[in-house]
């Protein structure tokens, strides 16, 4: 248990926290080389799919994040993905999905600490919950 | 307490039609934010506000300006005048008002009034402040059998001290008096 | 790089000078823009969140209609547009010629970093010795002599401040790329002449400079000697002796100058002859040193103008208009009298550094605390008009922007906080006059608890005990009050920027009283030169919106201009890539940078490879070196041609900075730049080797990782659909509904470009509100304007004027609207148009307040405005005239400021004052709302005698009418504290103005309307005339409460905004677009929902769900929303997503 | 008229409400009428579009069985508006798909008069098949309406778990709880247009009893009570990824059940799509990073997504576990999940066509914990 490295998908909104990432970069701040980020236009369009997919192909914890309430370049694809986080957190957690394992965050283009903060925190906190039980078995 | 709108001064006003204009005319622009009164070091002294003043001149209240004695208590130190946002010289507005008051001998500022014209007075007769000739033409002036008594403790603790010179020579009178012509001269009206 | 010939240049490059780039950008001009700073942003880059939206938003600004001309991505990030050059540090130096065709020179001064080598990898800036106050933070933070301009900037992140660097030369070993350059060289070549009779003073001057690296030094004893020298050799800087035997300095210098006048002199001079050494600088000495003097300051003198020397690049140029975008500067508090201890006290900071303070990357990285000691911030007082309305300044103007930014620091603060910190704002006018400013004030006021206290405070003190500034002021109670805080915000107003006295004597553009441009009478982007046009805040401290407006109104005054001169405008129609056939295989070719050398040392380059070419569609792998620079895409392009691949995959550091080479590859190579990929590899500096100080690079990518992230790409390009987009007809043609200013601007702004306008207006009359006004606060006459618009409208070939008409009817989209109108008869005609602009004007607000409407000496300042022009109103009958402000406006019920009243209330007691001094006028208000210059008229209306009463809406003004003709009004004056009867013989009551747009007409063109009843823009900051329905436009009082001047600039925008669709024969969509597999679709329609453009709807003939492809922004909330992937994304597909999920986890 | 009494002769309720539906066929308005009915030369229950009045003898209002939710069949009559309108006879269950239907624009509300009543529940298909081919389906039908007297443990599990047995949402509510069936039936009108119809029927006006609520309570108790154990099992049976993927072990990816899902609206499910088409390549990487993996692959996924899709829309029918060849039981963990989701947006599929499906639509401030990690508010 003690050398488990959780994968985590992150889906970054292509304005606001995809600019926070590359801020961090330029910052020369580091996180976790667990993270894979995928660059979405929006986080409004994250499709449940795609979240099911990774925690079912691998990911130890899937992040969405995108601009801050009122931020979001295409006005409101923010708030239709808290929607659909808010759906997926009444039906993961059911299945040995911990509810932590899905987080959702408003990241800001200034934000790159806060950018590599999450990260830092949520691999940490993947690592306390360990593996997704028993997915490694599963041959669905 | 209603009261009309008092008529209100405008640039062609005379003094004599209206005393308050030419102060109306410095202070018009005056938009009450306060800066005066905040800066004002004798402020808390003051039964009005200068603020409040500005207000009164700007709405042409005499009789409320002259009731008050904020503006004898102004001791030109011109801070308001260093801070007034509208770049307005609060300081000589409030002389212009003893001014006013002077001229129009008002009653309820003779004690000023008196006091200033016997100080300048001693100082063109002496060349210097003789404090005790000073007050004497004060009393004799204010008519008031009772006011020395109201200096007397005072006088009594300057004495102490030796703060009160007592009468000498009127060494410098004659230097001083064409200074003081001048001044009159240049002043015009001879207040 | 650069072009030679542009359409355009634009002096600034703020939001206004990007707006007026990208409007012309669009409208098919080649734009050069410039800045003075290094990068562009202007004062918005140091901002995260702006009122009243509390974001930023500032990515609303880029293209909607042609996307991929520009890059998707945050503007702070960079900026790159295909038809805009931008030039950073660089300034205009010369300027001349006319309207298409000035001669433009410029000066760049180079930052030391070459732009197109550096990679941002930062490792200067660890070996950099030089500690300073960090500018971008005001100075909250330390930052290096080298540092990043903008921290999130990716290309020219660096620059070295020259005159902070102590050349110690540590950063130009370890920069990976060789990006730096100290100019060592030509130092070693700079040539200087010590002339002196002093042998001892030309021995320590020639060491001096030798030992700073200055190799070409000679001296000379004479005058004569320094003259045979001067012959020899270039010298280009020469150090003269004020007083010696024979020639005399100030000779030498005449004739040194006479040869070579860009040679430069600094003279040395004794106490005794200072004198002829400022003589001196008459004859073209740059200064003068006084002996003895520190080496110190000497050497300085000298790096200065070596630096000048090499550091400048001229640049010359030629455009047909130029735009003055230069913006503004704030006020420094310190200068002056500073009664509040700006700079001195440490707890007292501008308004601006205190948006650093909430900024993630700010310098407490967002945590509120205090920025000298770190304590956790309690209390904040803000202190409005520090710099403006302050006639001791000379500011006599009103920065107009401040009162809601310290409501927008307050009401960030609280969020930051949950409430918790304690805001004050001490104001004298709440100066919330934009449309959605009074609520958002309510709100900050009532449900966020921001204090807001109507004093001013007249200075800061330190508490004795503590430290904390303490604040004193007088209240409205009459009290003084005493308030201790943590941290002190200044509202600090605005000034015009540096460069603006500059500017205005190279390009002859008259400047006002306060510096800033001066606009002509009714068209505010129009300076008093010709060809040179004024957009934003050089003319004006102004907020977003506004700014924007007149940027767009400034390029369609260029563009007017290009077109009136005959520039051909170069807009390219289609692609110029081929397409690839969608059945054809995925052959990828994947082309990896090695930066430097960096990945063949620490990668297994081997296993890459083979990881890659499991896949069949990877055909080849290529390792490049150095794919940022030009270096790498020659081979890269080579390897193209070679291998034929139809999909690129890059991997190399920071994708944006490459968005020029891969826009270039793509046009000679004909592979569509959409079907090529960049992977960011993050390159990172290794730690030094213990042997040398110069670094290697690395990924800061594990293997593992960039193993997955080229995958990913792999996956990502495999999955696209490389079809290209198909485009829409466009019909070329505008409708303006309403014929008053902005309406008239409009349509003549477009016709003037060559295209058909539609004008209909309802009345049987052109000008609208025009009609009834007779001058402006300005004392500019309204007649005159009203026929000359009137003449234009009338006579203009291009416009087809359909007066007493209605709109009964609309359909379409953009580029393709057929809309019906119909004339008093009823006779009905369609009209087809690709682009609408609703201009349908307002009227003042109705009132039955106040006793309106019952008595004959009530009326409102419409009707005092038509007996002034009328010659009715006899001003010398009045003895007294009130009026009253805020009638029915500012309330819940109509919760907007109609920002013309004040302004009018002001100009008729001037002019009722002029034509009658005696007139007693009372003004009862609750703020005077005289922004920006009013601000002036607002003290001549004071000087004048007119009285200021404030009333609270709490508590209105009572009003009585007699029948012998007088008004008489009661109001409380809270600072005389006296109930005031005021006796009138006119009450005018200024009622506002409400918009004429009714909904179902807007709701035609798929427009909506705000609270308040105007037209809905797409974003109140970023796209101030758009509608959120791409191709509909408002301008004039439909849009907000607007003067004449700003109705015409929202009408010229408005037009400029058209021209963006009209100029095109077709309109294509961007990369991403939404389309719809039919087979799949039952039209359930929920995509219809979640599309926040409007750019799907059922097509109810073919009964099927149909996408606009130019309306649609890419965003994929209708695929998210849509179950069974009817609606996609092309190019940012399903397929692609779930094949990147997959190979993230490989 | 608001509710009207019909009485009942020889004990046939279902006669009673054929009455009804004669009396609202011969309305002109009315075009047809769908109802549940036997097909000529079988005992089997389809839903029956009737026109001829005649033809009202085949139907049976109060089936014990439904072989399908007829809610995407009236979605067929009501695509578009037509000239005459259509009433149908539908469960709750269906009446309320049916409004879920109409929110995704599949049809029109107002082109149907809907006639519902309590509904006792009924007999999986399978048991109903096996009963008729029995040949004696007496039990199945005529005592099935003289509940309790039908045993309970044999209905469908959906059924049982369903605590809206009532007919919310028709514009004609058939009551038969706490009235005396023996003797009438009432028609309770519960929209406009249903008491407008009521108006033109000429039947006798009657308050509804007051012993009714008390009776659906009780239903409504017991069925409560069933659906909590019911999830109650379902959640400790899939509370992790292993027992998820044991509960659909059978499953052949045959898509039955999202057929037999009547707010299952795709045309054609996205993963029958050329999506899930995946490369040969695609399959072998998959199984040499898993070392093995199931053909066909995505059943899991599948089924995780179809909670994410129709979870919010379930109304519970039991018509997924019907359909299922190889008996897994959909419908529990459908039902088990659903409550939840809906109960997070405050969302009742069916309950009401004024309200929008939870992820069509969005509010600015709502759901203010979803965003920001959780563990660091805990901190």
């Amino acid at each position: 248990m003690q050398s488990f490295e959780p994968l985590i998908i992150a889906f970054v909104c292509n304005w606001c926290t995809y600019t926070a990432a590359d801020l961090a970069g330029t910052s020369r701040l580091t996180y976790p080389s667990n993270v894979r980020l995928i660059r979405v236009m929006c986080t409004g369009m994250v499709d449940p799919q795609y979240i099911i997919k990774a925690f079912l192909e691998g990911a130890d914890a899937v992040l969405v994040s995108g601009c801050h309430p009122g931020d979001c370049h295409y006005i409101n694809g923010n708030f239709k993905a808290r929607r659909r986080i808010r759906l997926l957190k009444e039906i993961l957690p059911q299945f040995g999905f911990e509810a932590d394992r899905l987080q959702l965050t408003w990241i800001g283009a200034s934000d790159g600490i806060q950018f590599t903060q999450t990260m830092r925190e949520l691999t940490e906190r993947t690592r306390e919950l360990g593996p997704v039980a028993s997915r490694s078995q599963m041959v669905f | 307490m209603s009261t009309p709108a008092t008529r209100h001064a405008s640039a062609t006003d005379t003094r004599e039609a209206n005393p308050l204009a030419i102060v109306q005319e410095m202070m018009r622009a005056c938009i009450q934010c306060g800066t005066c009164s905040a800066s004002c070091p004798n402020a808390s002294a003051m039964d009005l506000t200068p603020r409040h003043l500005w207000r009164l001149v700007q709405l042409g209240r005499m009789e409320k300006i002259f009731q008050s004695h904020t503006f004898t208590l102004c001791s030109a130190c011109y801070y308001c005048s260093l801070r007034c946002p509208r770049g307005l010289n609060p300081s000589d507005a409030m002389a212009e008002f003893k001014q006013i008051a002077a001229r129009g001998r008002m009653r309820q500022y003779g004690d000023t009034t008196h006091f200033c014209r016997d100080f300048v007075d001693n100082v063109r007769r002496n060349g210097r402040l003789q404090e005790m000739t000073l007050m004497t033409a004060y009393f004799m002036h204010m008519r008031r059998p009772t006011l020395p008594l109201r200096f007397a403790s005072l006088g009594w603790k300057l004495q102490s001290k030796a703060k009160v010179s007592l009468p000498t020579l009127r060494r410098g009178a004659p230097k001083l008096e064409a200074l003081f012509r001048k001044v009159e001269e240049m002043e015009g009206d001879g207040t | 790089m650069l072009r030679e010939n542009y359409h355009a240049v634009i002096i600034g490059a703020g939001i206004a000078g990007i707006r007026s780039a990208l409007d012309l950008a669009e409208t098919g001009s080649d734009v050069l823009l410039i800045d003075r700073a290094a990068h562009p942003g202007g004062l918005l880059s140091r901002l995260d969140a702006q009122f009243p939206t509390d974001g930023c938003g500032m990515c609303k600004m880029l293209p909607l209609l042609e996307r991929d001309s520009a890059e998707a991505t945050c503007l702070r990030k960079g900026f790159f547009h295909e038809r805009i050059d931008f030039l950073p540090a660089t300034e205009l130096s010369h300027l001349e010629g006319g309207p298409g065709r000035f001669a433009v020179r410029l000066k760049q001064t180079l930052q030391g970093v070459d732009p197109q080598l550096c990679i941002g990898c930062g490792a200067c800036e660890t070996v950099c010795p030089v500690d300073m106050p960090d500018d971008f933070n005001s100075g909250l933070s330390r930052s290096k002599a080298i540092h990043r301009v903008v921290p999130h900037a990716v290309v020219g992140a660096y620059v070295i401040d020259a005159a902070a660097c102590t050349r110690c030369g540590a950063c130009v070993p370890i920069c990976p790329t060789g990006a730096i350059d100290l100019a060592f060289d030509r130092r070693k070549e700079f040539s200087i002449l010590v002339v002196d009779d002093e042998l001892s003073v030309r021995d320590s001057l020639k060491e001096w400079l030798l030992n700073e690296g200055f190799m070409n030094v000679q001296t000379a004893e004479s005058g004569a000697e320094a003259l045979t020298l001067l012959e020899q050799s270039d010298v280009k800087l020469l150090l003269i002796d004020v007083k010696m035997p024979g020639m005399d300095g100030v000779d030498l210098l005449k004739q040194a100058k006479a040869d070579h006048p860009d040679r430069v002199a600094v003279m040395m001079t004794a106490y005794a002859t200072v004198d002829t050494a400022v003589e001196a600088m008459k004859s073209g000495a740059l200064d003068y040193l006084i002996k003895p003097f520190d080496p110190q300051a000497m050497l300085a003198m000298v790096n200065r103008v070596f630096q000048a020397t090499v550091s400048v690049q001229e640049r010359q140029v030629t455009a047909g208009a130029v735009i003055l975008a230069g913006g503004m500067t704030l006020f420094d508090p310190g200068e002056g009298v500073n009664p509040y201890g700006y700079g001195t006290h440490p707890h007292v900071i501008t308004s601006l550094a205190f948006e650093r303070v909430l900024s993630g990357c700010g310098p407490s990285q967002g945590r509120l605390v205090r920025p000298a000691d770190g304590k956790p911030l309690q209390r904040i007082a803000w202190l409005q008009c520090v710099g403006s309305r302050d006639c001791q300044i000379s500011a006599d103007f009103c920065s107009r922007i401040c009162c809601m930014i310290s409501l927008k620091e307050a009401v960030l603060a609280k969020n930051k906080s949950n409430d918790a910190v304690e805001t004050t704002i001490f104001y004298t006018d709440m100066r919330t006059f934009g449309k959605s400013f009074e609520p958002y004030r309510r709100q900050a006021e009532e449900e966020r608890g921001v204090n807001l206290v109507r004093a001013r405070v007249h200075s800061v003190t330190a508490s004795p005990e503590s430290g904390d500034p303490l604040l004193r002021y007088a209240g409205l109670d009459g009290r003084m009050h005493e308030a201790e805080v943590d941290l002190v915000v200044l509202a600090a107003g605005f000034r015009p920027s540096p460069e603006t006295e500059a500017l205005a004597e190279l390009t002859q553009a008259e400047r006002n009283a306060w510096g800033f441009f001066q606009p002509q009478p009714f068209a505010a982007a129009c300076s008093s030169a010709e060809g040179i046009y004024l957009a934003g805040a050089c003319t004006e401290p102004v907020e977003i919106n506004a700014a924007l407006i007149q940027a767009s109104a400034a390029a369609l005054e260029a563009g007017r201009t290009l077109r009136r001169s005959g520039s051909q405008l170069a807009l390219a129609e289609g692609p110029a890539a081929k397409g690839v056939a969608p059945d054809a295989p995925p052959r990828i070719l994947a082309a990896i940078c090695t930066c430097h050398g960096c990945l063949s040392e620490t990668r297994n380059t081997e296993k890459l490879i083979s990881g890659l070419t499991r896949d069949p569609a990877v055909v080849q792998v290529l390792f490049v070196d150095q794919l940022c620079g030009a270096d790498g895409w020659g081979p890269l392009e080579a390897a193209i041609k070679d291998v034929a691949p139809n999909r690129l995959l890059v991997a190399a550091c920071h994708p944006l900075r490459h968005s020029t080479h891969r826009r270039a590859l793509s046009r000679r190579t004909g592979l569509p730049e959409n079907l090529m990929t960049i992977v960011d590899m993050k390159i990172e500096p290794t730690e030094p080797q213990a042997d040398t100080t110069a670094r290697s690079l690395r990924t800061a990518l594990g293997e593992h990782v960039l193993s997955a992230s080229l995958q990913m790409g792999v996956a990502f390009l495999k999955h696209t659909d490389p079809t290209a987009p198909e485009r829409e007809q466009v019909q070329r043609k505008a409708l303006v509904i309403g014929g008053g200013t902005a309406g008239m601007h409009a349509a003549l702004a477009i016709a003037d470009m060559g295209y058909g306008v539609d004008l209909v207006e309802k009345e049987n009359r052109l000008g609208g509100n025009l009609a009834w006004l007779h001058h402006t606060l300005e004392g500019h006459a309204v007649k005159p304007l009203l026929d000359q618009l009137d003449d234009r409208v009338i006579q203009h070939p291009k416009i087809t004027l359909h007066l007493e008409h209605e709109v009964v009817n609309a359909v379409g989209r953009v580029g393709d609207f057929r809309t019906t109108v119909q004339n008093a008869q009823g006779r009905t005609e369609i009209l087809r148009h690709g682009v609408t602009i609703l201009a349908t004007g307002g009227l003042e607000a109705e009132t039955t307040a106040y006793g309106y409407g019952t008595h004959r000496a009530i009326v409102t300042q419409q009707a005092l405005e038509r007996q002034i022009g009328s010659g009715e109103a006899d001003a010398a009958a009045w003895d007294v005239v009130a009026m009253i402000q805020c009638v029915g406006s500012r309330e819940p019920s109509r919760d907007y400021c109609s920002r013309v009243c004040c302004p009018t209330a002001i100009k008729h007691a001037l002019y009722l004052k002029e034509k009658n001094p005696r007139v007693q006028i009372y003004i009862l208000y609750r703020d005077v709302m005289m922004t920006g210059f009013s601000e002036s008229y607002y003290t001549e209306a004071r000087r004048a005698g007119v009285v200021f009463i404030p009333y609270r809406p709490q508590q209105l003004p009572g009003v009585e009418t007699s029948p012998d003709g007088i008004v008489t009004l009661s109001v409380r004056d809270p600072i005389a504290e006296v109930d005031l009867k005021i006796e009138a013989n006119l009450l005018v009551l200024a009622t506002g103005v409400v918009p004429r747009l009714p909904a179902k007409l807007a709701a035609f063109y798929g427009a909506t309307l705000d609270s308040g009843g105007f037209f809905q823009e797409a974003d109140s900051k970023w796209r101030p005339v758009d509608g959120l329905r791409e191709g509909v436009f408002a301008c004039g009082l439909a849009l907000a409460p607007q003067t004449i001047t700003e109705a015409a600039a929202a009408g010229q925008a408005a037009a400029q905004r058209a021209l963006r669709i009209l100029c095109h024969e077709s309109l294509s969509a961007g990369h991403p677009t939404a389309a719809v597999r039919h087979s799949l679709c039952v039209l359930c329609q929920r995509c219809i929902d979640a599309c926040p453009y409007g750019a799907r709807s059922v097509d109810l003939e073919q009964r099927r769900l149909v996408v606009d492809p130019a309306m649609c922004q890419g965003c994929g909330a209708c695929a998210a929303v849509c179950l069974n992937g009817a609606a996609i994304l092309n190019h940012h597909g399903a397929g692609q997503m779930l094949a990147m999920i997959d190979a993230a986890v490989e | 008229m608001q509710t009207v009494t019909m009485e009942v002769k020889n004990e046939d309720v279902a006669d009673a409400i054929r009455t009804l539906l004669g009396r609202i066929l011969a309305l002109d308005e009315i075009d047809a009428v769908m109802v549940p009915g036997r097909l000529p030369g079988s005992r089997s229950v389809m839903p029956l579009l009737i026109h001829d009045p005649d033809q009202l003898d085949n139907s049976d209002p109060l089936s014990p069985a439904f072989a399908l939710n007829a809610a995407k069949q009236v979605c067929r009559l009501t695509r578009t508006a037509t000239p005459k309108r259509v009433a149908a006879v539908l469960r709750p269950c269906e009446i309320r798909a049916f409004i879920e239907l109409v929110k995704l624009k599949q049809g029109l509300r107002e082109q149907v008069i809907i006639i519902g009543s309590d509904c006792p529940g009924a007999y999986p298909n399978k048991i109903f098949d096996a009963l008729t081919r029995e040949g004696d389906d007496s039990g199945a039908d005529h005592g099935y309406v003289k509940r309790p007297s039908v045993d309970e443990s044999s209905l469908s599990k959906a059924c049982r778990a369903c605590e809206h047995p009532m007919p919310t949402g028709a514009d004609l509510a058939v009551c038969l709880w706490g009235v005396d069936t023996g003797r009438e039936v009432m028609v309770d009108a519960q929209t406009d247009s249903g008491r407008e119809i009521l108006d033109r029927l000429g039947l006798k006006a009657t308050p509804l009893p007051d012993q009714r609520a008390a009776a659906v309570e009780t239903v409504v108790a017991e069925r409560t009570r069933f659906r909590d154990s019911m999830f109650a099992e379902t959640a400790a049976a899939t509370d992790s990824l292993e027992k998820l993927d044991h509960y659909f072990a059978h499953c052949v990816n045959c898509y039955n059940c999202r057929t037999a899902c009547p707010v299952c609206y795709c045309r054609q499910c996205v993963f029958e799509t050329n999506l899930f088409d995946h490369d040969p390549l695609q399959y072998l990487s998959w199984t040499r990073r898993k070392g093995m993996i199931k053909m066909p692959t995505d059943t899991i996924f599948y089924h995780l997504t179809r909670l994410a899709h129709m979870s919010t829309a379930c109304v519970g029918c039991g018509q997924c576990s019907n359909a299922c060849p190889n008996d897994i039981d959909v419908m529990s963990l459908f039902r088990t999940v659903a409550h939840r989701t809906q109960a997070a947006f405050d969302y009742q599929a069916g309950r009401d066509v004024a309200e929008r499906p939870p992820l069509s639509e969005f509010r600015e401030h709502e759901f203010a914990d979803t965003a920001g990690l959780h563990w660091r508010k805990e901190a």
